[in-house]
């Protein structure tokens, strides 16, 4: 590996685990459900993201690098389906729920 | 960088507690669903246990023959867990409970 | 490298950890399957490190199984909680 | 202290946590995630001991099925009105199970590490013998070849346990359709994520078995994506599961058992049960793979399904 790739992978990686920890923080600290579904969905997914990234100047086989690409395609696409079917699915149940969560 | 031997003990022991903890769980729960999730903690366990225990350093990996046993054994514990929920639902459609309560199948049989 | 890989891997068990929090506190149901939802994120992110650090991109395949099924618990959560349990939440909708 | 074991002391004290608050949560449905997010845990400790082969199929089945099989029973117990109510049990027990569980880890621990250092293991033997048959991933070779009457018996005993599941239907729904219609909105999330995701898992099933003769892969983690790829198609509501009594089913089913069994009987010619002849030993360790992931697929799919609910 060349010492260009091998800072490149640094600066992705750790960027991309700023995004993770924004996005468990954002877990832990937003109001309600449906505020701690973008950080889920959008922070974690970026930050993986970016590690595919950086992992994919460490690999040398191309087929492998296609295979990084597909895992990320797999995350984002899940993510954003499930976010979207769990955030619908508590709409129903808001009233009863936000209101245990303001107490909370 | 891989594991190391040190690495491969940290999970064996790791393996000896979960055995311990499912264990615990298996006792001390009533509820059937519980109990199932503390038979697949006991599993698990015991299959880190066994793999851990056929690490053979960096770059050589785990002993094919445990990892061939160990993923026979998961797909085993998994028929075994499928089995069980259907028992329990069964038992759940049936009687409204998901415990098993040894006073009231004697009641029952004397009734 | 591998040495900065690792370190990398073990700061995102330190944000799994985090959520581990949510999926204790809850409150709903929704909020705890959602937070197994980003560990399961974080293990794919997990497997993609290790692969670079032990220099095995087989461990790529373990990334590509976990992102694959990862969201079918959600899944059947979601259809658990329609009103016959075998629906979805979106079929009442406009 | 270096990087690699301080990370393996991290990934083991969180699996020890998951699964603590997976025992003794208050709430059964946060134990049952708990329990999703340890499997994910403990898939990561395989792929740590480089054992990638054990790390795919705990990712498939410990993180994948194990969780829809016991959402779908939560869901079904809930819905049976049995009561969740978290009994603790008399702090007797409590404290006796407490010290058994104790005395056992210690026990155990004890043998660990009393064991003594320096292991070679049968990784070599393995290795010297598997070049004769073509097949380069070891922990193929010793599933099919050195023990495959472990995985005949094992491909059997999923059968009996599907089996046995479908002995519990009653009389009324015998021959039916297990679980219930499942149905969602046709232009929905849920339907679109149901047509996007099976062709990405019929690929990479192919794929896992494919690989599975020269690196980490095989039959029974092809065979866990394919099912779970068929129950996400029924959750989603495209297609209805195929009645029990389905004779194409029960071949699908049957079909890579009786292939392998075949196989074998027909190794007595070349010298004993199982055995293969060397020149054809490759292509045959093949075909019983791909005929053994389509039935281990199918018959994993019918075990999550449970029993028949309705007449077909």
């Amino acid at each position: 590996m060349s010492g260009f790739a091998n800072v490149l992978t640094v600066i992705l990686v750790s960027v991309g685990l700023v995004f993770f920890l924004a996005g468990s923080v954002g877990l832990l600290r937003f109001p309600d459900l449906h505020s701690r579904l973008h950080a889920l969905t959008k922070a974690d997914n970026l930050g993986l993201g970016l590690i595919a990234l950086g992992v994919a100047f460490q690999i040398g086989e191309p087929y492998a690098i296609v295979k990084l690409a597909l895992v990320w395609l797999l995350a984002v696409l899940a993510a954003a389906s499930v976010a979207q079917l769990i955030a619908r699915s508590a709409l129903d149940r808001l009233p009863a729920e936000g209101q245990a969560d303001r107490q909370a | 960088m891989m594991a190391t031997i040190d690495s491969a003990l940290l999970f064996a022991l790791t393996g000896c507690v979960l055995i311990g903890l499912g264990l615990y769980g298996f006792i001390v729960h009533a509820h059937l669903l519980r109990r199932i999730l503390a038979f697949n903690v006991i599993g698990s366990g015991i299959f880190l246990l066994f793999g851990a225990l056929g690490y053979l350093g960096a770059g050589q990996g785990t002993d094919p023959v445990p990892q061939a046993l160990i993923i026979t054994g998961i797909v085993v514990a998994l028929s075994l867990t499928a089995f069980a929920i259907a028992l329990v639902i069964k038992l759940a459609e049936e009687e409204k409970t998901a415990v098993l309560d040894a006073a009231k199948t004697a009641e029952d049989l004397h009734e | 490298m591998s040495e900065f890989l690792l370190l990398a891997a073990l700061f995102l068990l330190g944000t799994i950890a985090l959520g581990f929090l949510r999926v204790h506190w809850g409150p709903s149901r929704a909020d705890r399957i959602a937070s197994a939802q980003l560990v399961g994120t974080g293990g794919v992110a997990m497997t993609l490190l290790l692969a670079a650090a032990g220099g095995n991109s087989a461990i790529i395949d373990v990334g590509l199984v976990l992102a694959l099924l990862a969201a079918f618990a959600a899944v059947a959560f979601v259809k658990s909680t329609s009103a016959d349990g075998a629906g979805d939440p979106e079929e009442n909708d406009e | 202290m270096n990087a690699a074991l301080l990370l393996d002391a991290g990934l083991c004290l969180l699996i020890l946590t998951a699964a603590v608050l997976a025992m003794t949560g208050r709430d059964l449905f946060g134990a049952i995630a708990f329990f999703i997010v340890y499997g994910i845990l403990i898939a990561l400790a395989w792929v740590r001991l480089e054992a990638v082969d054990v790390a795919l199929a705990e990712a498939a089945i410990g993180a994948g099925l194990t969780g829809v099989l016991l959402i779908g029973a939560w869901s079904l117990l809930r819905r049976a009105g049995v009561s969740e109510a978290h009994e603790l049990s008399h702090w007797g027990l409590r404290l006796v199970a407490g010290l058994a569980s104790a005395a056992t880890t210690v026990v155990l621990a004890a043998a660990v590490l009393a064991l003594p250092p320096g292991r070679e293991g049968l990784a070599p033997l393995v290795t010297e013998r598997l070049a004769d048959h073509g097949v380069s991933n070891p922990v193929t070779g010793v599933l099919l070849d050195f023990r495959a009457y472990d995985t005949l018996m094992e491909s059997i005993v999923l059968l009996v346990a599907l089996v046995a599941v479908w002995a519990l239907t009653p009389a009324s729904a015998w021959g039916g359709v297990p679980g219930m219609r499942q149905h969602a909105r046709p232009d929905g999330v849920l339907a679109m994520f149901g047509r996007l995701l099976p062709p990405i898992g019929l690929v990479m099933a192919v794929y896992l078995v494919w690989a599975g003769s020269s690196q980490p892969g095989g039959a029974f983690q092809a065979g866990t994506v394919l099912a779970a790829v068929w129950l996400l198609v029924v959750m989603a509501g495209i297609y209805d599961e195929p009645p029990i009594s389905s004779g194409l089913l029960r071949t699908a089913l049957v079909a890579g058992p009786a292939v392998f069994l075949a196989i074998g009987i027909a190794g007595l010619g070349a010298g004993a049960l199982l055995a293969y002849p060397d020149e054809y030993a490759y292509g045959l360790i093949l075909l019983i793979e791909f005929t053994l992931t389509f039935s281990i697929g199918a018959t994993l799919a019918l075990l999550v399904a449970g029993r028949a609910r309705r007449a077909a």
